[in-house]
């Protein structure tokens, strides 16, 4: 049982799929009740997972069965296994995953059109997502990471806004164009890794520990660490290491290669722009934590300035496109740029603080952006209006909704007492101890990205200025009535939401601790590589 | 009489000379597919670029002499060619019978 | 020169002239019966190489068979358009452009190639010689152009048969 | 030569020979069967019965033959060379006979003339096994030429304007090409004397022959090939008659000849790859026509309206991955080729199955999709899937395929470093996103468009029955490629 | 001096107060948030009382500390790598004493605002966030931790913007509130950089162990300097102090509270904590900085008319003088200012906050519209409001720096060490010396000007003759921050200032002499005699009055520029990001096709695709297939050409 935990999480909303496969599509309660039920479960199974682990005890809950395994005669054997398990890159976003997919399920109560096929979906995704973030096979992370693409796809384009064919494509072209960029880099690295349990044959794994190995690395091959294969200006592992870079950078996103997330956020329904935000974006920095940094440690090291300088940029970027947007949710899109940058910015320094404080603004975020978007959508269920200019004095009107719009925009912007604070905190302290003590970023890099609190402190306050203070007015043809407060359901999803962000901004010592022994490790390893690994002589 | 020229016959043509024939012939037949603008004579261009093919293989064929496999070859082509034509032509009439134009350029219901 | 070097580039030049007044020509009947010509010269060509049998059947299957269906079909589609036998020329640049390319690339190549300016020794393949080989070597082929004669005329009968009811 | 060959010791060879040739003779006699049964009865069952029979006697053969010898044997004086790889992909032509006829049977279009129907049908699969066995040029071109003519005869079964049109097209484009491919052959043979091509003889003299003239005749015998397998730019035909022919005739073309293009290709190809020390750079050139597909395929396809010219398209650009996995010249990549091919053809069934499906309902353009994914979930959804494995993502046959397809060019980037092989794979990959747009275009209209359309919902139809076998074949083929890797892996690809 | 013996754990009583003094506050808080809607009449009280508590549990750790040993506690916060950051509390004379004046100052507001917010709609998270400031203000001044001292410096700042924009339906109101958090937010910034620079430096944030480092590295002058950032937000310093005045759109309790006596002294409060974090040359910066704040301030009160503006500005001139005696060496005359400008700043506030709501009431009753903040509408108050009148006197002398009062003691002390600081030699700090004596010249002359303006001569508006005095519960904390403006609040000898406080605050007693405060006194009585001569000229001076167009300056540098940036980008990010990926690659060619698409099937019209490329390659693609199958055979053999001329060449 304790050997299933993963597995039984994992599978839990396939189960529930199939069951709801059966059901006749006029039941439309069924479906939430179904999908309801196999988050709580999951839920009660994280739990467990919960009480199971141990900080200090690395990859903890693995499975590890074959999968595939491909005799090629004189090419050897291609080897890919069912093979999970979490550690403190994984915890933290599993927990997530399986809170906000019920939060999400709660959110989606009210969703009325074409219920099966919405929730089969949904439960798809979870199954995917909860895959990806659990995977330690190269092929299996793949599977997930691609087959979250076409739920996704469908949610946004059958269920979104007026633009949503346009959105949902494009959400689609950029996030397969960084799939394919992924999976250029996958197949390299099978080729060129061989599997060291099995000594007698050449086995091509896509264990992605193997591959953080430099030892397991075929001599000869592309991207063997010491045979240098120049391509062009770069280095072949140099090449690999941009290519994953750019794929997950696409995913999480970075400037220049942002421009599909707020298209999609503001066109998806509320609860897939929640996903989307707390979770799918959430791939992009795990992708680079758990594939592109430890498998190609030099390189990381090589561009580790560039990745720092595109987290910066996409710090103020992200907050000055923020602070010139007239729809809400677009808003909170590029705050979420905005803050994905810190992510980058965090995972450059390669110091335990900015790896930990970049895993914590990824949990941290997942949970802010989630409730920023639940938040925009109860406005948006209520006017079917998000354009920030037409409401003013909304505090009249609806007071709790705008004090939970306070503590999610102040939260968001990184105030202390918030989970946002720690993450930001942390990611500024190693960002500019790293110029000290390993010199990958320069000082200046941390100290110009401060000015992304004042962006988004500037973006967020004149939000508030200017939709909820002032005299009550509301644009369009709307009377006040339809304003009314948040009622129960709304408050069942923020209020689990802000407490959350409130006791891990006070008091983020339990998922430090299960973060920092994967951020130490994992900065260690980087910098050991450095001394036994020398590229461009 | 053959008999009798032989061995005169086997020593006075390179085979350049049926090659530069073939490939004229080939070149004009390609041309005329392209250029002609009525089905018939494009059967006839490639009437003629099957021909220059043939004429190749008999070249070849006399000069390696140990085995007859060129001609035989050539005659399988001119038996293909005829199939082809017999049902080419039979397109070409249907065709004909439902646009009622010869030419080809004119026949363009399927395109974009 | 001996008679057959003059016969030789006689029928050369009688299929290289008459090939490209194929080209130029504008009437298809005047066409076909070029074309008769230029595959007479041909046949020529081969008895002078020594393949009697491809000679005859080029004179038999071509100038016999395929021709004078093929003047039938003219016919035919004329009769049917009532317009006169002229024809016009198009994409012109086109196919100088391929044709023109395709006959100075390969007149170079074959100049340059020096094995085939040799002038080769060679012998008459007698028609037992073929007869045998067919029954032997080249049975499967045989064979196999068997069905291919049979599906184009199934194909042909099928196209000639049907006839157009409604163009859709 | 041939006068030293005794009349005992040719009966025995032929005898011999026939004995490894059985699935074709009962090709040859369904053929003459159907067209003796087709004078004296009518009736489209009794034909698509007889055709399933012949097929399906034929593919028992094939299975029951399989060649195990190490050393492949050659059939009727190296005529043809019956190895494995010929016989997996006999395998794969009979069983798109075998759905193909079934397609036939339930397209109300084809109303007439079946006896002739069928046969044909069964010529152009003869045509195919002979075409992926031939080593002789005589044979290949006779195969082709087999192929080629039914397949025009074909495309006018729908006898419309348009199918006349199409058959036209076909018959103009493809006699062009097998000329130009045969003046090619003349001129190798010419060159080397030797009429068949997969020896270490033939392969020796395309090393010595340092003769571009050799060159442009092995390009010009490629040309044929790329015509056959809808290669750019060989491509052009494919739209039109896949517009022009009925639905069964399509699905068949998108597979049956392209495959058996492939096949003789890569007999081509391996000894073309032998003699990879030539001055003569094969693999780029291979590689470009790829890439070309590719790009032409992907990006000519997001303007079609109409779904059977989409899926013209798609096939010109599967045929550029079919490629890419031939550019990397090696056993590997030939493997993978095969699996490629296989789930490439599974795939492409499942579509046309749900095209012919949709069009018997009256939906003839992308547009006419619109709303059906409500009233029809089950054949939307099967084309949904279906359409996913084509543009290769997980989890479906078709993201393993590709995943084979880039990894064996990978392998070969790494094993000659050529940069050509690693454009040609980043261009390939970034094709893939491409394609998911025209792709996704029928299920877009289908699941996210309103239409007033509605089409009545049965699921107990055969299709998707047949469908759903697919469907499992194609997911069932990601989660365990070894089902069929394991048997591709056990062919030989000795000259 | 070893750690364990420098400090102790605490005596349980004492841990107790000091538990007590700081989670009442927070109770208060959760109370008033809690309480439903219909009791909120309660709250003002149920606050009061708890801060009031408080204010005892601060009186008593109070006591029970000053002088004695300090108090460390220390607890695990979290642990990243091998570091471990800790969440401690040090507790000191500093500490206490400013433990002390945040409770009692508060209290005496939330007293006073029983009576000035009465009524409110919103009262439930007035006195929420009075708590809740209070709470966050005590968690400053109680942190040992830097990094901890940031977290409730921030929440002090979130506060503020909630009190400021309590009426936020008032459009100015909520822009005066967005524009201290972000001017506080731009010094927030700073103050990180400096966290960071002293992370690095030192891998820790607790105080009594930097206290124990020290490093001359630019590191460390970066680190001063970033934490000095902070304090030029928090404290309104040049050239960050626009956003005090216009802070004052506030309810008048919360600027005295927040905008007078703690919140901006909180600035002052963290220097004098990290002074030893403070290098030379940054020490040079901080004394420019105060003086041209202290000059600037004083200069802008000068031509104000708004009774809360005069106020505002008169605090940013006496923090800008605070920060001078930090500069000048001297953090314990800058306590000793901060301590007694914290009550008779408050008490002037409170006062001007009595006249406002007086006139207020009265204008409601005779329905007149007038800005009743405007000293030019007031005039003759004394008689009908006397003892706002009293107390506004005590506490503007105290201002002033009149003999007797705290301010005098304060003020002399700051200017006795600013004299030492300066030596003999001639040099550019004489010039900080005369600053700081102007700037007191001044500062009496708008005071008198003030108070003469407001109480004598003859009213200036028939609703002054309505008037009447503020009820008692806003009387009484007059009253008592009145009386803590005189002398013994900071020493018992009136004339000189080191007494009992300056004492426990440096542990080293100065030098004493009569001359400064002799001649303090004499210049503060010139000044009296200057403003009586000047009692009714008004000085008016556009420059003065908008204290040098610095806030015009920030919008014009700063705010425009970065809404224009963030305008432009915006259009980057739609024009050019999305377009240029477009065009970059094939991905142009599809967007466009797709949009094409789109737009063509969906959207009824027509659409042409927009890039001349994609038009170039369309047409490219349907020469291809334009129907004509000799085109076809062209193509095809053309690519064959290709081929092989590629190949021969």
């Amino acid at each position: 049982m304790q050997n299933l935990l993963l597995s039984f999480l994992l599978f839990t909303p396939l189960v529930a799929a199939s069951i709801a496969l059966f059901i006749p599509p006029g039941a439309a309660k069924g479906f939430r009740y179904i999908t309801l039920t196999s988050n709580i479960i999951q839920l009660a199974l994280l739990l467990m997972v919960i009480i199971g682990y141990h900080s200090r005890d690395g990859i903890q809950f693995i499975e590890k069965k074959s999968w595939i395994t491909l005799d090629l005669g004189p090419w050897g054997v291609l080897q890919a296994e069912y093979f999970v398990g979490v550690d403190g890159l994984s915890l933290p976003m599993v927990i997530l995953s399986v809170v906000i997919m019920l939060i999400t399920t709660i959110s989606s109560w009210t969703i009325d059109k074409n219920v099966k096929g919405y929730f089969l979906l949904l439960l798809i995704l979870n199954s995917a997502i909860i895959g990806s973030f659990i995977a330690l096979d190269f092929l299996l992370f793949y599977l997930c990471f691609e087959f979250m693409l076409l739920p996704m796809f469908f949610l946004i384009a059958i269920w979104g806004g007026p633009r949503r064919e346009y959105a949902s494509i494009k959400f689609f072209l950029y996030t397969l164009l960084g799939s394919i960029f992924i999976l250029i880099v996958m197949i390299g690295l099978y080729i060129s890794v061989h599997s060291p349990e099995s000594p007698g044959r050449l086995v091509h794994s896509f264990n992605m520990l193997h591959m953080k190995d430099e030892s397991n690395f075929i001599s000869g091959t592309i991207l063997d660490p010491h045979n240098v294969w120049n391509i062009g200006p770069f280095a072949a592992r140099q090449w690999a290491f941009l290519l994953l870079f750019i794929g997950f950078a696409i995913k999480l996103p970075m400037v220049p290669f942002h421009t599909w997330l707020p298209d999609a956020h503001v066109e998806a329904p509320t609860p897939i722009s929640v996903v989307l935000a707390a979770l799918l974006l959430k791939l992009g920095g795990y992708g680079l934590l758990r594939i592109a940094y430890p498998i190609f440690p030099e390189a990381a090291l090589y561009f580790g300035w560039f990745v720092g300088l595109m987290g910066v940029i996409s710090i103020i970027y992200g907050g000055l496109n923020a602070m010139a947007s007239h729809d809400l949710k677009r808003l909170i899109a590029y705050s979420s740029v905005s803050h994905m940058g810190f992510v980058l910015l965090g995972i450059a320094s390669v110091t335990a603080e900015g790896i930990a404080g970049g895993v914590y603004q990824l949990f941290s975020h997942g949970i802010l952006s989630g409730m920023l978007f639940l938040l925009a959508g109860v406005l948006y269920d209520r006017t079917h209006d998000r354009n920030i200019d037409n409401y003013s004095g909304l505090y009249r009107k609806m007071p709790s909704y705008t004090s939970m719009i306070i503590i999610a925009f102040f939260a968001s912007m990184g105030l202390p007492g918030f989970s946002g604070f720690i993450a930001e905190i942390m990611v500024f302290l190693g960002a500019f101890k790293s110029g000290s003590i390993n010199g990958i970023l320069h000082e200046s890099l941390a100290i110009i990205s401060t000015s992304g609190l004042i962006i988004a402190a500037t973006y967020y306050l004149w939000t508030l200025q200017r939709m909820f203070f002032g005299p009550f007015h509301i644009k369009g043809n709307h009377t006040g009535e339809v304003l009314v407060d948040l009622d129960r359901r709304e408050y069942l999803m923020l209020l689990p939401l802000a407490a959350a962000a409130i006791v891990f901004g006070i008091y983020p010592q339990p998922m430090i601790s299960v973060i920092d022994p994967f951020a130490s490790d994992l900065a260690q390893f980087i910098m050991n590589a450095r001394q036994s690994i020398t590229i461009n002589p | 009489m053959l008999q009798q020229l032989q061995p005169d016959l086997t020593e006075m043509f390179p085979t350049a000379h049926f090659l530069y024939l073939g490939a004229l012939l080939f070149s004009i037949g390609l041309a005329i597919v392209i250029v002609k603008k009525n089905m018939i004579m494009v059967l006839l261009g490639i009437e003629l670029m099957l021909n220059a093919s043939v004429l190749n293989l008999v070249a070849f064929n006399s000069a390696h002499p140990e085995s007859v496999t060129g001609q035989m070859f050539g005659l399988f082509v001119i038996v293909i060619a005829v199939c082809e034509s017999a049902v080419g032509l039979a397109i070409v009439i249907q065709v004909h019978r439902y646009y009622q134009t010869s030419d080809p350029g004119e026949i363009k219901e399927l395109t974009e | 020169m001996n008679i057959a070097t003059f016969m030789f580039y006689f029928f050369v030049i009688t299929a290289a002239l008459t090939a490209i007044l194929l080209l130029f020509t504008k009437n298809v009947l005047h066409g076909a019966f070029l074309l008769i010509i230029t595959l007479l010269s041909l046949a020529g060509i081969y008895v002078l190489a020594l393949a009697e049998f491809i000679a005859v059947a080029q004179i038999l299957i071509y100038a016999g068979g395929i021709l004078v269906v093929i003047i039938f079909a003219i016919m035919l589609t004329s009769k049917v358009s009532g317009k006169p036998l002229q024809l016009e020329h198009g994409n012109v640049i086109n196919g100088m452009i391929v044709g023109g390319s395709f006959f100075l690339v390969l007149v170079f190549l074959i100049s340059r190639e020096e094995g085939l300016k040799v002038i080769p020794q060679s012998r008459l393949a007698t028609i037992n010689e073929l007869g045998i080989a067919l029954m032997t070597e080249y049975s499967l082929p045989f064979e196999v152009a068997g069905i291919v004669l049979l599906v184009s005329l199934i194909g042909a009968s099928v196209f000639a048969s049907t006839t157009p009811t409604r163009p859709d | 030569m041939s006068g030293e060959i005794t009349l005992p010791d040719t009966i025995e060879v032929i005898t011999e020979s026939a004995a490894q040739f059985v699935p074709e003779l009962i090709l040859t006699s369904g053929i003459l069967v159907l067209i003796c049964v087709g004078l004296l009865r009518r009736g489209k069952s009794l034909f698509s019965i007889l055709s399933a029979i012949v097929f399906t006697a034929s593919l028992t053969t094939i299975l029951i033959h399989w060649p195990t010898d190490e050393v492949p044997r050659l059939l009727f004086f190296d005529m043809l060379k019956a190895d494995s790889f010929s016989s997996y992909l006999k395998i794969i032509f009979d069983v798109s006979g075998l759905l193909t006829v079934w397609m036939s049977w339930s397209n109300h279009k084809l109303s007439q003339r079946h006896s002739e129907y069928f046969a044909i049908l069964m010529a152009v699969v003869l045509g195919a096994h002979l075409l992926v066995m031939s080593v002789n040029f005589a044979m290949v071109f006779i195969s082709l030429e087999l192929i080629s003519i039914g397949s025009y005869v074909l495309v006018g079964f729908a006898f419309s304007k348009k199918a006349s049109e199409g058959s036209l097209k076909y018959f103009l484009f493809g006699s062009v090409s097998s000329a130009i491919m045969l003046y090619g052959m003349t001129m190798i043979y010419g060159l080397t004397g030797m009429m068949n091509f997969s020896t270490i003889d033939f392969a020796m003299q395309l090393i010595n022959t340092r003769s571009s003239l050799l060159f442009i005749a092995a390009l010009m015998t490629l040309g044929g090939f790329f015509f056959k397998v809808a290669a750019t730019p060989f491509h052009p035909w494919a739209p039109d008659v896949y517009e022009a022919a009925p639905m069964p005739v399509v699905a068949f073309f998108s597979v049956v000849p392209k495959l058996a293009g492939i096949g003789i290709l890569t007999r081509f190809i391996l000894v073309l790859g032998v003699s990879g020390h030539s001055s003569y750079d094969w693999q780029t050139l291979i590689s470009i026509v790829a890439m070309l597909s590719l790009t032409v395929g992907n990006f000519s396809a997001l303007w079609q309206k109409n779904p059977k010219r989409l899926m013209a398209y798609s096939s010109i650009a599967q045929t550029g991955f079919l490629l890419t996995a031939l550019s990397s010249f090696m056993d590997q990549g030939v493997q993978f080729m095969l699996f490629y091919a296989s789930v490439y053809a599974l795939v492409n069934f499942l579509v046309f199955i749900y095209l012919q499906y949709f069009e018997s309902q009256g939906i003839h353009s992308l547009e006419s999709f619109s709303g059906v994914g409500k009233t029809t979930l089950i054949p939307s959804v099967f084309i949904l899937i279906g359409l996913i494995a084509l543009t290769g993502l997980p989890p479906t046959a078709g993201f393993t395929s590709k995943l084979f397809v880039f990894s064996s060019l990978w392998e070969s980037y790494q094993a000659s470093g050529k940069s050509i092989l690693l454009w040609l794979m980043v261009f390939g990959l970034l094709n893939t996103v491409i394609s998911l747009f025209y792709y996704l275009r029928i299920p877009y209209f289908a699941f996210i468009k309103h239409g007033t359309f509605q089409v009545k919902t049965d699921f107990l139809r055969f299709e998707n029955l047949l469908g759903l076998l697919l469907v499992l074949a194609i997911l069932i083929l990601f989660f365990n490629p070894g089902l069929l890797m394991g048997w591709i892996n056990k062919i030989n690809f000795v000259l | 001096m070893d750690a364990a013996s420098a400090y102790t754990t605490g005596d349980s009583l004492t841990l107790t107060a000091l538990a007590l003094a700081i989670a009442f506050p927070l109770l208060s808080f959760i109370f008033s948030f809690m309480i439903p809607d219909k009791y909120s009449w309660v709250v003002s009280f149920i606050a009061s009382f708890l801060v009031m508590l408080s204010t005892f549990s601060a009186a008593t750790v109070f006591f029970r500390v000053w002088d004695g040993q300090p108090i460390l506690l220390e607890w695990d916060w979290f642990a990243i790598g091998s570091q471990t950051i800790k969440a401690s509390l040090l507790i000191d004379n500093l500490t206490v004493l400013m433990l002390l004046i945040v409770t009692l100052v508060s209290f005496l507001v939330h007293l006073y605002s029983t009576g000035y917010m009465a009524g409110d709609t919103d009262i439930r998270r007035y006195f929420a966030m009075l708590g809740f400031f209070t709470f966050s203000m005590l968690g400053i001044v109680v942190s040992g931790n830097l990094l901890l001292i940031f977290v409730f410096w921030e929440l002090v700042g979130f506060s503020s913007y909630m009190l400021i924009g309590h009426w936020n339906e008032k459009p100015e109101a909520a822009d005066a509130a967005k524009r201290a958090f972000i001017f506080n937010r731009v010094g927030d910034a700073g103050f990180i950089v400096g966290l960071m620079a002293i992370w690095t430096l030192h891998g820790t944030f607790s105080i009594t162990e930097l206290s124990r480092h020290s490093s001359d590295l630019p590191m460390a002058s970066l680190a001063a300097f970033g934490i000095f950032c902070g304090v030029i937000g928090k404290s309104a310093q040049f050239p960050l102090y626009a956003w005090l005045p216009s802070a004052m759109q506030g309810p008048t309790p919360v600027s005295a509270l927040i905008h007078a006596a703690t919140m901006v002294a909180a600035g002052v409060f963290l220097l004098a904590r990290v002074f030893f974090l403070l290098t030379p040359f940054m020490l040079i910066i901080i004394t420019i900085i105060g003086c041209l704040t202290a000059i600037a301030g004083a200069l802008a009160a000068l031509v104000q008319f708004d009774i809360k503006r005069i106020l505002a500005y008169s605090t940013v001139s006496q923090l800008g003088l605070m920060v001078t005696a930090i500069g000048a060496g001297s953090p314990s005359a800058a306590m000793l200012h901060l301590t007694t400008h914290a009550f008779f700043k408050a008490c002037l506030f409170l006062c001007a906050g009595a006249v406002i709501h007086s006139l207020h009431q009265a204008g409601h009753q005779s329905h007149s519209e007038l800005d009743v903040q405007d000293i030019r509408n007031l005039g003759g108050l004394r008689k009908k409001l006397p003892i706002t009148f009293v107390a506004f006197v005590i506490s503007g002398a105290s201002l002033s720096g009149i003999p007797f009062s705290s301010g005098y003691l304060s003020k002399e002390a700051i200017l006795e060490s600013l004299i030492t600081w300066s030596g003999s030699a001639p040099s550019w700090k004489w010039l900080v010396v005369t600053a700081a004596f102007i700037t007191s010249f001044i500062t009496v002359v708008y005071t008198f000007k003030m108070i003469w303006s407001i109480f004598f001569g003859d009213p200036r508006s028939n609703i002054i003759t309505h008037t009447v005095e503020a009820p008692p519960v806003m009387r009484a904390p007059l009253f008592l921050l009145a009386a803590a403006s005189v002398w013994v609040i900071v020493s018992f000898d009136p004339l000189h200032y080191a007494g009992w406080l300056q004492h426990g605050l440096q542990r080293v007693t100065p030098s004493h002499s009569y001359l400064l405060p002799a001649l303090s006194a004499i210049w503060v009585l010139v000044a009296v005699f200057t403003a009586f001569q000047l009692r009714n000229r008004s000085f008016s001076s556009k420059l003065l009055h908008e204290a040098f167009y610095l806030d015009k300056a920030i919008e014009f540098i700063i705010e425009r520029p970065s809404f224009q940036l963030s305008s432009m980008m915006i259009q980057f990010d739609k024009k050019w990001i999305d377009g240029t990926l477009h065009t970059a690659a094939y991905c142009q060619l599809i967007i466009a096709h797709f949009t094409g698409w789109v737009d063509r099937t969906l959207v009824d019209g027509i659409t042409k695709v927009t890039a001349d490329f994609v038009k170039e390659v369309g047409g490219f693609t349907r020469s291809f297939q334009k129907g004509n199958v000799q085109h076809y055979i062209f193509w095809a053999a053309f690519g064959i050409i290709i081929f092989i001329i590629w190949t021969l060449l």
